[in-house]
Order: C-alpha cells, then structure tokens, then sequence
C-alpha cells in the first residue's frame, strides 16, 4: 500500500500511509486508540474508499472498491467490530457469500453445519451453540465465530484486526498456533493487537501508527519492546527502524 | 407461529358463535380461502422486503396498473391478435402483467438500492405514480376481460378443480410431505447430528397431514349451488337425481396458486443463497456487504419479485371481478404489510417467515370478513376489526415471549 | 306486503358518507313493517371488497340483495353469484349494467343538470368553477356530463368560460377547500360561479370563498341535502342542493326486494318500466325523480321532516328567508 | 438540510413559470403557508415517534375523532354552557381536544411500550378503531362550529393578524434569534471551547433574519381583497379612498401556531431530558435501558405528544373548514410520515429534525397545491407528485453524502 | 450474590453461581469463552432477570428488577458490548440518564462537555473526537467512553467486563491505575479479564467459573498463575482455593 489517506468531515484518520507485506510474513501493525489502524485496513479490505494513494497486490495496481474486489485478491479480512450477520446461526455466517451448495442447487445446511463444527472445534472447544443466532453468543464466542469464518476460504493476505481482544487464555493460545500454521502456508498476516507480548511472540516486522501518520517500522528482532512502546506513545522511531512521515522531529 | 394459529382459532370459533353459527361452514371457509389469496400472495413477498429493512407502499397501485395492462392487453391486443377462443390468451396475458410487475419493481429497487433513496419515499412515489398510471392506461375506464381462461385465475364455480382433482391434489401434498420429512432426517443422520424423537417427528407430521385431508374434506363439501349444478348437468348430459346433484366445488385455482407461490417463496427464502442473503442483510447490512455479499442487486432483486407477486395477486384479483378497475388494489399495501407484521415479521429487518405472513393474511382477511357476518354497522367493524387485530398480535406476543 | 322468514341483503359501496344513513332508516322501516331481516355490508369504496360482501350476504342466507355498487362494471361477478344462487338483484343508485338486476336510482346526469340549471339562473354569464367528485367514482364524471350538457350551449357562445376544474379526492371537503383555493389563486378572485357536486365538496369550496369575502356573492351548488347545506342554503352562502329523497329510494327498494323474493317477476313490479342502458342493455327499472332546494323552497324539506326548522335556520338573520320568518 | 430548501427551491421556482407567475405570489405563498399548517404539526411529532423507532399510522383517525368531538362538545355542551358570545368556548374546545388526544395517544403509548406490540400494528388498529369512533360521535353528520373565536385557528381574513401585529412578531423573532445566538457564542467561550469565526456567525444570523423579513413582507403584501376590505372599512368606520383600501393579511394564526408548535417541539427535542432520551433509545435501545432510562415512559410520552399534536391539528383543519367532517384527516399519516421522512427523519430511528420536518411537509403541500394550479388532472397530478417527490429526495441524498 | 440461575431456552448459562465481594476490594472473575462471566454480571446489575437465586448489598437482599434498581444501589456498569447510544456524541453518552442541567431545566451541554473533556483527558489523553457521534469513533475510542461512563458518577459497587480488551498500551496502564484509585475511595470492583497479568497485578481475590458453574475462588496471592489457568481450562481447583460447585470431582 502506498500513500494511502481518507478524511471523515475534516478528520485525517489515515494521512500519507505506505506499509508493504511479502507473502508468508506477519506484520504487526500498532498505535495508540484512533491512531487509524482500523482504517487503513477497511481500506485495504474494500470496506471504505479511499481519498488517495495506491495499493499494489502482487505489483499490480489492484482496483479495490469495495469487499468483493478484495476478496477476489484473496484478501480476508477479520474486523474489530466482527462484522456478523447477528440473526442467523454460526454456520450460515461462517459460510455467508460462499455457501455449500447441494447437486439441487439448493443450500446444503447439513454440510455447512458439520464444516462449522470442525473448524469451530479448532479454535473454540468448548463452543456448541451452532443453531442459536449469533447474537445470543458470548464476546469470545462471536469472536471465534469471526476468525473461523476468515480462515475457513484459502486467503492469500490475512486481516486481523485484535483479533484475540476478547478470547480467553486458552483460545488466545490457539489462534497464535494458528497464526505459525498459516505463516507457514505461505500466506502474508496484517495483524492489528495492542497485546505487546503476542506482538513480539508472531510478528517478522512491527509498524506503528500515530494520528493517522506511521511512525516508522522494523523487523521485530532489531527493536525491543521499550522501543516499540516509545514509538506508540511518543512517536519516537528507534534507530532500528526505518522512520516514516509521522516520527517525531527530534 | 403457533401462538397465531391459536389466535386464528379463537377468532374463528369467536365468529361462528356470534354468527349464530355460518362462520364455520364449508362455504364460507370456501370464500375465506379465495378472498384471502391475492393479498396472501403480496405479503409472502412482503416479508422478503422487509426483512431486508425496507417497505413497498406501493403494491397496492401496482396491483391496479399491472390489473389495468393486462386487461387493457387482453381485451385489445391479445384476443384479436391469437384469436377468441385461443388457450394461449391467458397464459400470454399473465405473462405482460409479470413483465411489466417485474420492471416496475425493478425500477423502484433500483432507485432505492444503487442511488440510495430510502424505501419509504420511493415506494410512496410508486404508490402515486401508478395509481395515476392505471387511471391513464384506460382513462379512468373499467374494463371487463374478454378470456375465459383467464377468468378461471379468480375462482368462482368453473375456477375450482372439483372433487376428485382435489383428493389426487392432496395425495400428492401428502406424498410430498412425507418424503421431505424423510429427507431431512436421513440428512442430518448422515452427518451424526442430533436428531429429533420419532414420536415428535410423527406428531408434527400427522398434525399437517391432518390439516392437509381436513381441508381437502372441506372445500369438496361445499356443493354447487342448485342453479349451477342443473346447468352442469345439462352440458354434461347427466340425469338429475331426485335428491338433486350434489358436486363439489373442491380446491378454488387461485388458492392453489396461492399456496404454489407460498412454497416456492418459502423454498427461496430458506433453500437458496438469495434468500440466505436476503436474511443476511436483514441483520446487518454492513457485515453483508463486508462478507462481499452484492447488497444492492439482491435489494433490487427482492423488489423485482415483490412486483412480480403484485403482478399475480393483480391476475387473482382481476379475473375474480372479471374486469380491472381503476381503484383495485386502493389500500391493499396496508393489508399486505400488516399481514406480514402480524405474522411475526419485524418491521427492523432481518425476521419473518413466510408461512407467518400467509397465516396473517388470512388472520385479516377472517376479521374483515367475519365482521361482516355479524352484520354491524361498518364503524363499529372498524372498532372491532382494530381492536382484536391488536389483541391477536399481542397474545402471539406474550407467547412467543414465554417459549423464547 | 308480508315479508315474514324473508332476509333482504345490502351491500353498500360507502356506507361512511352521510346521505346512506337515511337510505338505510328507510329500507330497515319498510323491511321491519313487513316483518323480514335487514343484514348489510360495507364495501369501503373498494369494488373487491363488495364481491366478497356479497358472498357474505348469500353466506348469511339473503333471499334478495340491494346493491349499492361501487363499480358498475365490476359488480358483474357478484350479480353472477347471486343469480347462480337463484337470490334477485337490485341495483340501487348506481346503475348495473345486468339484465339479472332491478335498477332504482335518481338520475345522476339529471342531478348534475340540475346543478348546472340554478347556478346559470343565478349567474348566466361569467367565469365557472367546476369542483367535481372522485376520480375514482363513476357517479362524479356522470355529473360532469350532465352538468356540461346544460351549460354548453352558453360555453360555445362565449358567454361562460370554464375558469378551472378538479377531481376531489375521496370527496373530501378538506381537499375540494384546496382545490378552491387553488382555482381562486389562479384566477384572482375572478371566478363567478361554482358548480360543485355535492354538499361535501360544496362546504369545502364555499370555506375557501368565505376566507376572500366572496361567499354569498358567488353561487354554489351541491346534492344530497345535507343537513349542513340547507342551512348554508339559509344563510345564503349556498345556492342550491338537489335532493334525492332517499328515504323514497331507499322504501321503493325495500318493497321490490320483497316482492322479487317473494317470486314475482321483475317485469311484473308495479311501476317497472323497460329501459335502454347506455350499452343497448334491456333493464327493469324504476326512476325517482330529484327536487331542486333552493332558498324559496326550504319549507319541502322541513315539511318533509327531513329536517326541522330550527336547524334549517339557525344563526339566519330574520327576515332574510321566508320559511325562517 | 441545506439540500431539502434546494429543492424547495427547485419545485418553487418551476411551479411559478409553469403556472404562468401565479406561484410566487404573496397570495399563494400565504396560502401555502395555512394549508402546510395541519400536517406540519403533526409532522413534528411524527419526527420523535420516528426516531424512537415507531410509526404512528393512526394520526389521521385520531384527527378525525378530535375534531369531531371538539366540534360536539362545543356545539352541544359548551356553547350552550358558557354561552353564544363567551370568550372560553374556544380554549375550553381546545382543552377538551387536547385532553382527548392526550388520551388516545396514551392509550397506544401504553399497548406499545408496556405490552410490547408493535407500533406498526397497535396504530394500524388505531386507525381503524378511531376512524369508527369518529362516525360514532356524530352518526357521520357534518357537524357545522358555533363559535367565531375558535374559527380564528383556521385562518382566512379574520383569522390573521394584520401588517403590525405581523411586523411586532418578527422583530419578536429578530430579537429571540440574536439574544439566542450570543448567548450560545458566551457560553462556549466561558468553557474555552473552540467557537465559529464571527464572520460565519454573522453569515448564517444574517440569513435567518433575511428570511424572517422576507416571509413578514410577503405575508403583508397579500392584501384582502376588496369584498372583505370594504366589509372590514365598514365595520371600523374607515373611508374608503379612491385607489381602494389596502389592509394587509398578515400571518394567519395557524400559521403562527405551526411555528409556535414547531419552536416547542425543537425545543423538547433539543434541549430536554427527554428529548434527548427520545434520541439514544432511537440510537440503541438496549443501551439506552442499560443507562438507566426507563425506556416504557418515555416511548408512552412520545405517543401521548403525538395525540396532543393531532388534536392540535384537528382543531386547526376543523376551525379552516368550519365544521367537522367525518372523514376528515383521512390519509394525512400517509402525509405526516411522507413529511418528516422528506425531512430526513430515518425510519431505522435515531435521527431526525423537527425543522426538517416542517420544510417536509412545505414541500409535501408545494407539490399537491401547485400541481393544482397547472390545472392537470388528478391521475397526471398524481404520477408528477409522486415523481418530484422521489427526485427531490435523491437530490437531498447527494447532498448529504458530498457534505458527510 | 447467592446461587443465581438463569437459562436461555435449554442452556444454563449461569448455574447456582455465588459470589462475595466487599467495599474497596477488586474481585476477578475469570473463564473460559461462554463460561457465564458476562450473564453472571448482567444479573446483578439488572440487565437480565435471573430465574432464580438472591442479591444481597450491605447485608440487606436486593430486588433489582432492571438497570434503574442497580444504579439506586450504587452498581455500576461497563457492558463487554459498551452499550452506547451510537447516534449521540461521547458528551452525551457520559451523561446519558443524569444529563447535567442548566437552571432554566435545560440541557447544559456545554458543561456537560467540559467535564468530559476532563475525564477522558484521564483515561485517553489523544481523544479530541468529543462533537462526533460515537459511532464514528474507533474501538479503543468507545471503550474509553464506556469506561468514563461509568466512573463520572460516586458507584459503590463498579462491574468492568473486559474493560481494557480493546484498548492500547498506554490506555491500558492508565485504567489500571484508576482502579488502584477507586479501590482507595472504598469501591468495591468486578473485574472480568482475560489478562492474566493485568488480572494478577490488579485484584484482591480471584473467581473462576466454567460452563455457568464456580470453579472456585481464591485470595489471588494464594494461588500462581498457572493453577488459575488450570481452574480456567481444566476446572481443576488448587489447594490454596475454596472449591465452588463446579469444580471438577477428583
Ligand atoms: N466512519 C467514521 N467516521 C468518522 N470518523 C471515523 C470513522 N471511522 C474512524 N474514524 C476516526 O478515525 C480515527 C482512526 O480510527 P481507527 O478506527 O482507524 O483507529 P484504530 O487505530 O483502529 O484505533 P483502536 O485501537 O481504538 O481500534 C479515529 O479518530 C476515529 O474517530
Ligand atoms: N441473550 C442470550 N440468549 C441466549 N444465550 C445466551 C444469551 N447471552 C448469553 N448466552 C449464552 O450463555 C453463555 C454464557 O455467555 P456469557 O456472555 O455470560 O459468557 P462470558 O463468560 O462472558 O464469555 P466471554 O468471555 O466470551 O465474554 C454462552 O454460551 C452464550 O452463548
Ligand atoms: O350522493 C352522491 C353519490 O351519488 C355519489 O356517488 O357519491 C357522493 C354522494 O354525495
Ligand atoms: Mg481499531
Ligand atoms: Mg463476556
């Protein structure tokens, strides 16, 4: 992505914004609340349109206007705010816009349902409300139910926004297998989360963002946590990162 | 559901009492059933709009103008043009007035899906803008239809299929029901689901095959009426009984199209990636664009099939009065639209069955019509028909509360 | 007449206007004197409505049915039904094109005629106001006709011009107010008379002519002898209500609906004449004829007993009416 | 906003040369602004019955029964009571008017909130029931008013209250405007807040005070024309001069009322308690019921302000036509939701204005009195309102979007 | 809270759940996804009516019908869904149920602002977003709102259902703080998270519950870590805690 902004009515939530992502490498992306993560991100993921800038996806200008396009980049995207169908059932939004079909022609309910509960059963064990809407679940059921949907369709750039935000220990722990397993597949990660300690655990590179701007960004092994929490405070870029436009003037 | 079917019930028996018992009768359950159709036939559509969180006030008008058009259509074009006596006239005309319902709806979701007018505005233009349509297509005119075929879409003696088509169509029903049941029990085996008892699953299925062979036995009870029966006889060449004849009228054309257009509706709603997605969007608009769900085309599309369903409820209504009038169709958005909120779909999208939607136009349509059995002044109607339309949807409130 | 285990079905296209009330005081005395059943519906102005009335009606076991139709042409249906139970028709004001029924009405081409006729005495030459009734009622364009029919020889000769015209929605005096107000605008106040269909819709045009101090000075008609309008007719803001004295109506189809149960044949009811309808139809029918009431003949109302004097003349200035004193 | 007055603009500006200039005259804006009066006020409500995620389709009836029985108890009880010329009859009808209201509005407020049936249905069986009822009150009988006072609410000569009095209000209303607006200015220096520069302070007070001259000069340049000139020269024992006498309307008391109601209800909305809890249940019930609020009251409240806004209403359009008819008010929900939906009043509740609702049901009014004075028929009248309206509100969508 | 019960159609998603908690103390209550802890809450500060079970505040048994009848006991509540009036400014959220008026009976909204502005000057130094709805803010942004909510007014007893899930480093250390304030004033704290760190650092005793049911609770210096996550994931209660109805039977 390259030089990426949008302004709500005079509010610069993302100005001026380049981060890049190789396949099979997970990028943490950073910043304190409302520094625009969540947007630069909608933005990649056809969600909101942007006022400018460019997004390359293999080194081709990509025409992203809205989610399908994305999709069709193979680009899926896990929001903050979980993005469900809340009245229907956990299968039919882990399915939605690619349902199983049976030879009729018709929508294999059965077959959706027993998919759900694999994937579910990975991410979730306790998890057995596969007929209730999603609205009668839990904030970590309806998260799970959120990560099983991005995962269940072969991506080739994942989008995670806080992802593990209300999950339990032992959930949280599984989608950060789950994060190694996909690295592995080849498959490039944006991951959006304020937990430090995970950051470190999964990322290659760190990039922070303040005010709409990035700060600057590393490979995770050259800065240290102080560092990184400096540059989502501050706005001070370490020397081991590479500055952008919104590091703080010394 | 149930708690409606109760309050149908009640309202029923309610009726029959008060009416010194004419209520209940093979006869009037016979007209209950056919003046129920055309607007039955809007609401199962009706849900599908609402769900998706918008309104169409303006079926009413469109009923009128596809009315008018396939009249006008029939009378002047078609019948001279495929001859008088022609079996294609009906079929020809029915399809002129699904076209033009289907780009008069197409015309509207368009303006509300891809330019963003809201439904309630867009509609309301709709419901002047073909009112005063059907006025133009014939000057204000009534004009009778001119094809037999046709008029047999609106019931009446020669609209029915009599006794013996009515067994074959149950048995069919029956058949139908059964093996689906089967169908859906072997499917979730096969994936070691959890599945029902045996004796649930029997009951609910003897329930409807009950229901199925009790209103089969009803409509073939309702007899030609004397005059009629003797004409039958003379163009059929029977010898009247001393006991005179006794034929039946059995299922009326209509109410089969109504329940045809019930299934097929309920099968798109809750068998097809449409109507998964009409649901979707219901609950939340956003996430169903954001699951790269086309939001638009499929609210253009729910309007397109909303126009459609004005279409046939126009050609049930039209052939039943045999003429299409310029005010027909004047109120109906209101029945269709209450039809489906008191069948349980809400009004803030993303609820509704159609089955519910059918069972409250008939819930409406018994009011409408049990009223006039007792016989009291219209005002008076009005303040019953108001107050136990509100009494019925809230006992269905408190009931659906408690099972909750 | 004996009417004992006789029920009479009527099915009214409007009942919730004011002029059927009379109608059906009328019907329900002569039914009571002879002892049969009185049942109704109403169709709320809509024709598919009074299809299903009718089944209704036949459902409750009517032997004869007076049909108020809202649709001439769609009624034909329910006249079917009812022959094919064996039940006679009558189609009452409104006229039903159907060999099957009785017709009784008041003409409504005679009604607008009349209309026409008193304005003109009034106001022979000048510019006319034409309030007429809903689009969607058949009755409104035949007053038109009727109206146009009078006054067209002084249209063609120049000497009255038809300043504007407009359908009033449901009849309502709300909208015929408006509409008035919008011809008035038009116009500037130049507007020398108004032919308005009924007394509904006359209220509501003269509401507009008093706000410009015109009401009084400008003619206006109207129909159904409300009982509001033969007081306007007092106070002289009105100029003319036809009255069709329902009451006569309303009897007459009563006593025909039970004889035709009773078994007579429609040719054989005293007073029955054939009659041409507009579509070389043959019908039976019966014609009542509608009295013009203008200010000189309030005393026909009043001594009819359609309504007393003190209403007719409440809030008139003495003197200024004979009947009033 | 700014994009409703646009297209108002639009429909004036076209009306006045299609009409051959008869639009824009101080005549016809005068009487734009009288018949606008009825339904803007119930408009306003319909904006807080909106927002809180309801629909109120019983209005129009409820008009109906109010003004029947403001119009009874005034010719049968009060009039006789208080006496012929007694200066109370007119507020005492009004009393009673807005009691009665207060109550049916109550009554559906209670079904609504408490008993949780939906808006859609309790009003739609208020409709009917409130229809009956006003057939009750007076049998269907016209019911002519009694009393001159209360004639006054409804406009006409009398009705108005003249160039200096008009003149008095507006500087009133100059007044109220600038004090409102510097003290608005002083409070949000006193907290430190950034505040607008003074130059876009002084653009828009500019602009508003342009407006209330301009509507005061044309309300006054509509003169009575001289039947009722030469009545009033009489009355007061004025000479008539040569040129003919120039007495100036000026506004008309229901037109004051509008914009007293409307003030009122901008005001509840805006800057009370409950106005605002009336906006966080439209934006979440739920969390609006977490926070404390009891969410029944308030939603009971709205309904029971919107029946004291029909009366009003109804007292307005019964004094304008002098009596009381029984189908009086019908079809004017259709208008009153047209006119705050116009106004940007969104039906999935939340959001809304009481002053764009107002401008909706302006606009409502242009359409159906201008298409009037083209003198089209019904019909073509129909299908042009129906399509400016869709139009004027796509062109309002653009707008608001560019400016989001 | 005594032995509180509620089902949803079939499932029991609290089952005889009891808990104590006391003036100036911070209560952990932790579990795995869907375990009961939000519903459990929910009951006491009126949002649900349980099916059965009693409340007990200073000694006396309370009737909490809904959120008014808690609120007049001093509970108040930060929802997991944030619970705020998407349409209204954060000004006006604050506020929401106790608007501050001006003498005339009016709104003040413009003191309401300033004291807003005030506390979350607290909590999220970098908000200035204070005349936009709130849904246009980002989800850290809301959190903040709905935490500011709920300590502008004097509660006695306050509930936090993961009140930091979505909120950034340096927000994070801020609430963390707040809450070593308000226990100072004597307020007793419900504090659902799923940081075991932050949970550690902050409370006095620690619940644990599972599938509706008390694992068990301890005094959170009597237990480690890792018993917690066995309590939250095995169900296993260690030595140093009281074991509750839905530890596992050994
Ligand atoms: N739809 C919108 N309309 C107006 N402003 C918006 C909108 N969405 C976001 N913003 C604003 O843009 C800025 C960036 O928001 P964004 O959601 O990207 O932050 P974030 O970095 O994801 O924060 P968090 O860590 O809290 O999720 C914020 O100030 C927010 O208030
Ligand atoms: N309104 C409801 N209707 C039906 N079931 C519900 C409802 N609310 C919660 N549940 C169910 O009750 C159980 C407990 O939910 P709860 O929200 O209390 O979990 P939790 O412990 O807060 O989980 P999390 O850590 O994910 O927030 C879950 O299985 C959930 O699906
Ligand atoms: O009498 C009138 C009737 O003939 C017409 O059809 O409807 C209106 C009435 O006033
Ligand atoms: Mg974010
Ligand atoms: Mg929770």
């Amino acid at each position: 992505m390259e030089d990426i902004s949008i302004a709500f009515g005079g509010i610069h939530a993302v100005d001026g914004a380049s981060i890049d992502l190789y396949p099979g490498e997970v990028v943490a992306l950073l910043g304190h609340n409302g520094a625009g993560k969540s947007t630069l991100i909608k933005i990649l993921s056809g969600a909101y349109k942007r006022d400018s800038g460019e997004i390359y996806v293999r080194g081709d200008k990509a025409t992203i206007a809205n989610p399908r396009d994305a999709k069709a980049y193979g680009i899926e995207t896990i929001y903050q705010t979980l993005a469900l169908a809340d009245n229907v059932d956990a299968a039919a939004n882990l399915f939605l816009g690619r349902e199983i079909m049976t030879a009729w022609g018709t929508l294999d309910d059965a077959a959706m349902e027993a998919e759900a509960r694999k994937v579910m059963g990975r991410l979730n064990p306790n998890f057995r409300r596969f007929k209730e809407p999603v609205k009668a679940l839990s904030g970590g059921q309806r998260q799970s139910v959120a990560i099983a949907r991005a995962i269940l369709f072969n991506a080739k750039i994942l989008i995670m926004d806080e992802p593990t935000a209300a999950l339990g220990p032992q959930e949280t722990a599984q989608v950060a297998d789950l994060i190694k397993e996909l690295k592995k597949e080849d498959i490039g990660i944006f991951l959006i989360s304020h937990d430090i300690h995970d950051v470190f655990d999964l990322s290659d590179r760190v990039v922070v963002m303040k005010n709409g701007q990035v700060v600057g960004s590393a490979r995770t092994e050259d800065v240290t946590k102080d560092e990184v929490l400096g540059m989502i405070i501050l706005g001070k870029c370490p020397p081991g990162a590479t500055p952008g436009p919104g590091a703080m003037k010394e | 559901m149930l708690g409606m079917i109760g309050a149908l019930l009640v309202i029923w028996v309610g009726f029959h009492i008060l009416s010194g018992g004419t209520f209940l009768t093979p006869r009037n359950l016979w007209n209950l059933s056919v003046q129920t159709a055309s607007v039955g036939v809007m609401a199962t559509g009706m849900v599908l709009v609402i769900v998706t969180r918008n309104i169409d006030l303006s079926v009413g008008s469109i009923l009128g103008v596809t009315g008018m058009i396939m009249a006008v259509a029939q009378t002047q074009y078609l019948t001279p043009m495929l001859g008088y006596d022609s079996g294609l006239v009906w079929i020809a005309t029915l399809i002129v007035g699904l076209i033009c319902g289907l780009l008069i709806g197409g015309l509207q979701g368009f303006i509300i899906a891809y330019l963003g007018v809201p439904a309630f505005i867009v509609t309301l233009g709709g419901l002047l803008v073909w009112r005063g349509g059907a006025w133009w297509v014939a000057s204000g005119r009534t004009i009778p239809l001119t094809d037999d075929n046709f008029k047999l879409l609106g019931g009446g003696s020669d609209g029915s299929i009599g006794a013996t088509w009515s067994w074959i169509f149950a048995a069919a029903a029956i058949v139908f029901i059964v093996l689906a049941a089967v169908a859906a029990r072997r499917r979730r085996k096969r994936f070691n689901f959890t599945i029902k008892p045996i004796w649930a699953e029997i009951l609910t299925l003897g329930l409807s095959l009950i229901a199925v062979v009790a209103a089969t036995m009803i409509v073939n009870a309702y007899m030609l009426p004397a005059p009629l029966a003797r004409r039958y006889a003379e163009a059929h060449n029977l010898t009247v009984p001393p006991g005179g004849l006794e034929i039946s009228f059995g299922y009326a054309i209509p109410v089969l199209l109504f329940i045809g257009v019930g299934i097929v509706m309920a099968f798109i709603a809750r068998r097809t990636r449409f109507g998964r997605y009409v649901f979707a969007i219901g609950g939340n608009p956003e996430a169903a664009e954001l699951a790269g769900i086309n939001t638009k085309r499929v609210t253009m599309m729910v309007f397109m099939l909303m126009g459609m369903l004005a279409a046939i409820a126009a050609a049930i209504s039209t052939a039943r009065l045999s003429s299409a009038t310029n005010a027909q169709g004047t109120l109906d958005e209101l029945y269709t639209i209450a039809a489906a909120v008191i069948g349980g779909t809400s009004l803030a999208g993303g609820a509704g069955t159609i089955f519910g939607a059918m069972l409250g136009a008939l819930v409406m349509q018994s009011l409408q019509s049990g009223m006039v059995l007792l016989g009291m002044d219209t005002p008076l109607q009005n303040i019953v028909v108001g107050a136990v339309l509100v009494v019925a949807v809230w006992l269905d409130t408190i009931y659906r509360r408690r099972s909750a | 007449q004996d009417g004992k285990g006789i029920t009479v079905g009527v099915s009214w296209s409007n009942f919730q206007e004011e002029r059927w009330k009379t109608d059906e005081a009328a019907i329900k005395k002569a039914l009571a004197a002879a002892g049969a059943k009185y049942i109704s519906a109403d169709a709320q102005s809509s024709a598919a409505k009074q299809l299903t009335d009718v089944e209704s009606l036949i459902t409750q076991g009517a032997n004869a049915l007076i049909i108020l139709a809202q649709d001439s042409a769609a009624i034909g249906p329910a006249v079917q039904t009812a022959a094919n139970n064996g039940i006679p028709v009558i189609g009452y004001d409104r006229l039903i094109e159907d060999p099957n029924a009785f017709y009784i009405t008041f003409d409504n081409k005679e009604v607008g005629r009349i209309q026409a006729r008193e304005v003109e005495k009034v106001k022979p030459e000048g510019n006319y106001a034409f309030i007429k009734g809903s689009s969607s009622d058949p009755n409104a364009d035949f007053l038109f006709e009727g109206q146009m029919e009078v006054l067209k020889p002084a249209i063609d000769a120049g000497k009255i011009k038809n300043v504007g015209e407009a359908y009033t929605d449901g009849w309502l005096p709300a909208n015929a107010q408006k509409n008035m107000e919008q011809i008035l605008t038009a116009n500037n106040n130049k507007v020398d008379a108004v032919v308005a269909s009924n007394d509904g819709t006359a209220g509501g045009a003269i509401a507009a002519l008093e706000a410009q101090g015109l009401a009084g000075s400008v003619p206006v008609s109207g129909q159904d002898a409300d009982h509001a309008a033969l007081n306007r007719i007092a106070l002289g803001t009105q100029t003319v209500s036809v009255w069709k004295d329902s009451r006569e109506l309303g009897k007459r189809a009563a006593e025909i609906a039970l004889e035709l149960a009773g078994g007579k044949k429609m040719s054989d009811v005293t007073g029955a004449e054939e009659w041409d309808s507009p579509n070389g139809k043959k019908l039976e029918s019966i014609f009542l004829k509608p009295v013009a009431i203008t200010k000189d003949n309030l005393n026909v109302v009043i001594d009819a007993g359609w309504i007393t004097k003190d209403e007719v003349c409440q809030g008139v200035k003495p003197g200024s009416v004979p009947v009033c004193g």
